[in-house]
């Protein structure tokens, strides 16, 4: 099963990356190194710049300096499809599924598009199994509970096979009670497929659970980087999530 | 969906047969594919106007007599929106109801789309259209009602050099079927007579002229056609003509309209120097067609003039029904009618031609006027005799 | 949790069908139209036939194109692409076989829409729309201006009839079964395609984002599309042009775009049907319109605004919905599971 | 020398009229999302009216213009309330009411006025020269009640409290709402307003060139060819691009023609679409 990891390309990497909408700047000269089938969290304000970065990094925006690599290869500004071919798929902060389409519907759209046969679903058995997904089979997925409508995009994105995925907050607006989801699908992510994971969350609990490393954005700048017990007891990281503004994520995501 | 509009279409059909079995208490049906809306809506109105008049005169007067029975004439028009399908899908329509004497239509894209339509349904026509390929020997029982440009161009022509002195012309159109069919004709009459001429097309939709002005008078030209240019169109360029200062006289060697182009262009002062091609002189004559009209059906007649033309074409059709013994053999009607003489008791006398420019002598010649407004005021027509071949 | 016992719980994998049950419904009342000369021969059922093919064979480059929701102004662009293409085939190399001109009309058009396709599917929704605008008037005006090849205003005048297998195909029922073949023709490839590309297209109709963070390349799908509708779209010119035996400018006209729009939105534009259903509602009214003179256009514009405040989701919507209503009225039908409530999408963030 | 200049104020005359249809356009489509395929139906429609008020009424021709004014934004709001209003969500179906719209109205003018133009002259005649150049006195009103009427709708936008509700409705419609405007309050106002420009346009400036059923026509393709090289639902980009159109269109037929002019003034567009798919001054979308 693990066959997959060892031809992985290496890892992804930002490398002094900025970014600027007209004169305001989003984001600043920001590196660092997500190893293969490693785990990175990524922690900060609310307009830290968090949205603004993984769409940077899967090539949806393009870079005002810096570069993104994976690999050997220069990814930033190439098209999504073409990133997602290379295996960097990112999620979605909130809800993206096709509406209209079942269930099935949308994990086969998933499938095509990565260009992966019927198998993989078998191989996500547990996973649909566990979220109950499988329960809901064939009803339309702008019908199904939030929760479910999100495990349902997280599950679409894994069923790609990336070798890197990008989640954009996944536990946002999720129940307590759900929020265990996440965890297990991280885990089955990086057991069954050894995907690489940067993890954008706000949920601090979670953080700690499953990141060995985190950094930490505000105001486009990173301003720490390390083990998350230690990072999260630093006083500027408490300052800035104090102090940091209130205001919505500008770059909202559409359902 | 599809499937109950065939089964209604059956039931239709069916109708249709017993409806024929019932028709044959000598009634001539005379279908027209007529532009009734849109921009040309006027003239499908008039081409109506003249055919219902002329049916309830034959009625009236019992001009159509078979076999000892006076026949009833029934018009029926249908709305061919100055497009080639509209007219082609009209036609289709007619043929269904067991029509095949057609008179109409009006306009060039009409008459494209109908011919096929008329060929293939072996149905007479008389249709009216400037283009050059209006008839041919392609389509033999396809008649014209009446010259173009190459027919009446030049004695038009001839009577403004009278007044006017130039020897350039600027020739004005709309830069389709319409417009440069007749632009191109008066263009080579021009020439013949020695006369320097520019041509000029616009879009049709154009609205607003002075741009087209400007381009035009940048060769001074003497004088200026505005050829086949819509009433509206050319009431426009007239107006901007004399605002951009032009003096010169201005030719509408077209069709009919100039009660309205007057109007667009604010007076018969802004007019000042206009010459016209009047498809039928307005004279006492006509005057009492006006008036029968108005006893016969309680109404004045349609507004624009093709009226006239058009009333000679359906009267025409009705002499050669009449001369054919036939209300539904069209190929009997159509040769009766290549035998009969051009004339009309309200027109006057002339002559079929069209050899030489259509190859086929199926266009109805007859005399013309010629319009004029000098110095700001309306003059007498002109009559003009009906142009012949050779 | 077992494995096995998952991959067990997971749902057996649908065969998918080549095509659903409105395909297979339109494909049969189109085909249905090459019987029609033999049950009549009724020049105006022939005819209105035959102008109603024309008219939902047009209207599925309408339709195409609304699958990824982008609203296509261009089809009489293609339209005179392809008659004009087989108009001078004819005319000029005397060209006259039905299967050769129909190739050609589809394949000069989809040519064409590749380079253009390239050029303006960068462009999103509203403003894809007023390009195909614009583009079908430059079409125009180059008919216009391009006389040497175009014939200009005159059009192309005196084609030759269409044969097949050396047989000429002339009156009015030949005029039919080839308008038939050509209609068959265009919706079978439309069928095939947009039921073959149904996971791509939905999803960029639906939500472009997620499918191109799927690896979906949206612009070569659109760009597919695009060119299969104008080929569509050619194959409705070249049946116009031969059922007028001439190919004029004012055949192509910009604005009848908008009737070709009407009919795929009026008739359903959820199924391929509904421009079968569109095409022959509209153009039998305007018939029948066109019989009361000035008023028609009034008519027909009253009865555009009423089918579309009445029949949300078309003529097809409509009868859909009555369909399932007739089915829950009736009490032999079993009861169905009450629908799980929507939940409202909650979003924003904890 | 002459016809340059000529040409150029041949172009500020056509630009001025753009301008004021382009506005209520792009307004429109800003604020309801809305395609308004029967504004030539509202030009057609202020034509008459004042025709109906100056010549028939023998009202005095400012009060006729007024009237027309007011009577096609009257209608534009009854038309929001009572049909658009239901399908507003749906583009398709807006686009198919707007339509359907146009028809109706083109029919019912067909009907109650005939199918030919009647005699309907601006009330000031003469002409301005001064070389070469010339500008009729009517088209100097036309012009000046244009820019007016512009400066107002600029004042209407800009500096008043609705305006700058319908402007952050142009701008992002997602966001207005977001800030909890009554956004939907909105719409038969606006509406109504682009619609009375329209009318004003027709009653200025079909007397200067012609009424008839069917003038309306072109307006839409011109109203389209605008808002899209402006960008849509940009306000300065549509009174922009209006001159721009005039301009081009003027020098594009003075110099090369007719047809040629046309075809010249819908590349151009195509292209600068191609380059700038935003339009001139519509701003890029942050894509979201």
């Amino acid at each position: 099963m693990s066959a997959s990891l060892a031809a992985s390309a290496g890892a992804l990497r930002a490398d002094s990356i900025s970014k600027a909408f007209g004169g305001l700047k989003v984001f600043h000269d920001v590196s660092f190194t997500l190893p293969p089938a490693g785990l990175l969290g990524v922690i900060g304000p609310n307009g830290a710049g968090k949205t603004t970065m993984i769409n940077i990094m899967s090539g949806r925006l393009p870079l005002s300096s810096g570069q993104v690599l994976l690999g050997d290869t220069r990814i930033d500004g190439r098209p999504v499809y073409a990133n997602a071919d290379q295996g960097l798929v990112r999620s979605f902060q909130q809800t993206a599924t096709f509406a209209g389409s079942s269930v099935e519907d949308n994990l086969i759209a998933a499938l095509r598009f990565a260009k992966r046969d019927r198998s993989v679903l078998e191989r996500l058995a547990p996973l649909l199994d566990r979220f109950g997904l499988i329960e809901c089979w064939g009803r339309h997925a702008e019908v199904l509970p939030y929760g479910l409508q999100k495990m349902l995009g997280l599950t679409m994105a894994l069923a790609t096979q990336p070798k890197m995925l990008l989640l954009d907050e996944p536990a946002a607006g999720l129940e307590k009670s759900e929020r265990a989801n996440i965890d297990a699908y991280v885990g089955f992510a990086q057991r069954e497929f050894g995907c690489g994971i940067l993890l954008v969350e706000h949920d601090m609990d979670l953080i700690r659970r499953l990141c060995p490393q985190v950094i930490v954005l505000d105001g486009g700048r990173l301003i720490a980087a390390g083990p998350p017990g230690e990072v999260l007891s630093r006083k500027d990281v408490i300052d800035a999530y104090l102090g940091g503004a209130d205001e919505e994520d500008a770059d909202a995501q559409h359902s | 969906m599809a499937l109950r509009a065939q089964r209604a279409a059956i039931g239709a059909l069916l109708a249709s047969v017993t409806f024929c079995d019932a028709g044959s208490a000598c009634e001539l049906k005379i279908g027209a594919p007529a532009v009734l809306s849109g921009p040309a809506a006027q003239w499908g109105i008039a081409l109506r106007g003249a055919l219902e008049f002329v049916a309830k005169e034959t009625v009236q007067e019992r001009r159509l007599v078979i076999g000892g029975t006076p026949c009833t004439v029934s018009v029926k028009a249908i709305d061919s929106k100055y497009t080639a399908e509209g007219a082609a899908s009209a036609m289709n329509a007619l043929a269904a109801d067991g029509i095949t004497v057609i008179v109409g239509p009006v306009g060039s894209p009409e008459v494209t789309g109908m011919k096929p339509v008329a060929l293939r349904n072996r149905m007479v026509a008389m249709v009216n259209s400037f283009a050059r390929d209006s008839i041919g020997p392609r389509w033999p029982n396809v008649f014209h009602i009446g010259p173009g440009p190459s027919g009446w161009a030049g004695p038009i022509i001839d009577e403004g050099r009278k007044h006017y002195d130039f020897s350039s012309v600027g020739i004005v159109a709309p830069n389709d079927q319409g417009g440069t069919d007749v632009a191109g004709v008066n263009a080579d009459i021009f020439k013949k007579k020695g006369v320097g001429v520019v041509e000029e097309y616009y879009q049709r939709g154009t609205t607003n002229f002075a741009p087209i002005v400007t381009r035009v008078l940048r060769s001074n030209p003497g004088a200026i056609d505005l050829a086949s240019s819509p009433a509206g169109d050319a009431g426009i360029i007239i107006k901007q003509l004399r605002q951009a200062g032009f003096a010169g006289p201005i030719f509408r060697l077209g069709g009919p309209g100039f009660e309205e182009i007057a109007r667009v262009a604010g007076g018969i002062e802004v007019l000042k120097d206009f010459l016209w091609y009047e498809p039928v002189a307005m004279d006492e004559s006509l005057r009492a067609l006006e008036k029968k009209h108005q006893d016969l059906m309680g109404a004045p007649r349609p507004e624009n003039a093709d009226f006239f033309r058009w009333v000679f074409a359906a009267r025409m059709m009705v002499k050669a029904a009449q001369a054919a013994q036939s209300i539904d053999k069209p190929q009997a009607i159509a040769d009766a009618m290549r035998k009969l003489p051009v004339e009309d008791e309200n027109i006057g006398k002339g002559y079929w031609i069209g050899q030489q420019f259509f190859g086929i002598n199926q266009e109805m010649s007859y005399p013309f006027a010629i319009g004029q407004v000098r110095g700001g005021k309306v003059q007498d027509y002109i009559h003009a005799a009906a142009v012949k071949e050779n | 949790m077992s494995n096995q016992a998952s991959i067990r719980r997971l749902p057996q994998a649908r065969r998918p069908a080549l095509l659903g049950g409105y395909e297979w419904a339109t494909l049969g009342l189109v085909g249905f139209a090459f019987a029609v000369p033999v049950l009549t021969r009724n020049p105006q059922i022939l005819s209105q036939t035959n102008l109603i093919l024309i008219a939902a064979t047009a209207a599925l480059g309408v339709y195409i194109m609304l699958r990824m929701d982008l609203m296509s102004f261009a089809v009489p662009a293609f339209m005179a692409i392809g008659g004009y293409t087989v108009a001078v085939l004819s005319l000029k190399l005397g060209v006259t076989d039905v299967i050769l001109l129909g190739v050609a009309a589809f394949v000069m058009p989809a040519l064409c829409a590749v380079p253009l396709g390239w050029l303006i599917l960068r462009l999103k929704g509203v403003y894809f729309v007023l390009v195909t605008f614009v583009l079908t008037e430059i079409v125009q005006l180059l008919l216009f201006e391009a006389t040497p090849l175009t014939g200009g205003s005159n059009g192309l005048v005196g084609m030759p009839a269409v044969t097949l297998f050396g047989i000429e195909l002339m009156d009015n029922s030949q005029v039919l079964l080839t308008t038939a073949g050509l209609a068959f023709a265009g919706f079978t490839i439309t069928a095939l395609f947009t039921r073959y590309f149904r996971y791509e297209f939905t999803a960029i109709e639906k939500n472009d984002v997620l499918a191109e963070s799927l690896g979906l390349a949206c612009w070569r799908y659109k760009a597919l599309a695009f060119s299969v509708a104008a080929g569509v779209s050619g194959l409705a010119g070249f049946a116009l042009v031969n059922m007028l035996l001439t190919a004029h400018p004012t055949s192509f006209a910009p604005m009848s775009s908008v009737s070709y729009i009407t009919y795929t939105i009026v008739g359903g534009k959820g199924a391929i049907l509904g421009t079968l259903a569109g095409a022959a509602l509209l153009v039998t009214a305007t018939d029948l319109f066109a019989l009361k003179g000035e008023l028609s256009p009034g008519l027909f514009g009253l009865l555009i605004i009423v089918v579309t405040l009445v029949a949300r989701g078309g003529v097809i919507g409509l009868a859909a919905k009555a369909a399932g209503r007739l089915r829950r009225a009736s009490p032999a039908a079993p009861a169905r599971v009450a629908p799980i409530a929507a939940v409202p999408a909650r979003g924003v963030k904890s | 020398m002459d016809n340059l200049i000529a040409t150029g104020l041949i172009g500020i005359s056509l630009g001025s009229q753009y301008a004021l249809l382009a506005l209520g356009f792009t307004l429109i489509f800003g604020i309801l999302g809305v395609v308004n395929f029967a504004h030539g139906g509202f030009y057609v429609m202020g034509g008459y009216v004042a025709y109906y008020c100056s010549v028939v009424l023998g009202l005095p021709f400012p009060v006729a213009v007024l009237a027309a004014t007011l009577a096609t934004a009257a209608l534009g709001w009854l038309f929001e309330m009572i049909i658009l209003e239901r399908v507003i969500e749906d583009h398709q179906a807006t686009l198919m009411v707007t339509m359907g719209f146009y028809l109706v109205m083109a029919t019912a003018i067909l009907l109650l006025f005939g199918p030919e133009s009647p005699e309907f002259s601006f009330p000031i005649t003469g002409v301005w020269r001064a070389g070469g150049a010339y500008v009729p006195y009517a088209n100097m009103v036309v012009i000046g009640v244009c820019l007016a009427a512009i400066v107002f709708v600029y004042w209407l936008i800009y500096r008043s409290g609705i305006g700058r509700a319908m402007r952050a409705m142009a701008e992002d419609r997602a966001v207005a709402s977001a800030l909890g405007m009554r956004t939907r309050a909105l719409f038969p106002f606006a509406f109504a307003l682009a619609t009375g420009l329209a009318g004003l346009t027709g009653a200025l400036v079909t007397p200067i060139l012609a009424l008839a059923p069917h003038v309306g026509d072109p307006v839409l393709a011109f109203s389209f060819l605008t808002v899209i090289l402006g960008g849509l639902g940009s306000v300065a980009g549509a009174t922009v691009a209006a001159f721009i159109v005039g301009m081009v269109e003027a020098y594009a037929a003075v110099y090369l023609g007719g047809s040629k002019g046309a075809l010249a003034l819908f590349v151009l567009v195509l292209l600068i679409l191609v380059v700038r798919p935003q339009g001139l001054l519509g701003r890029e979308v942050r894509r979201a």
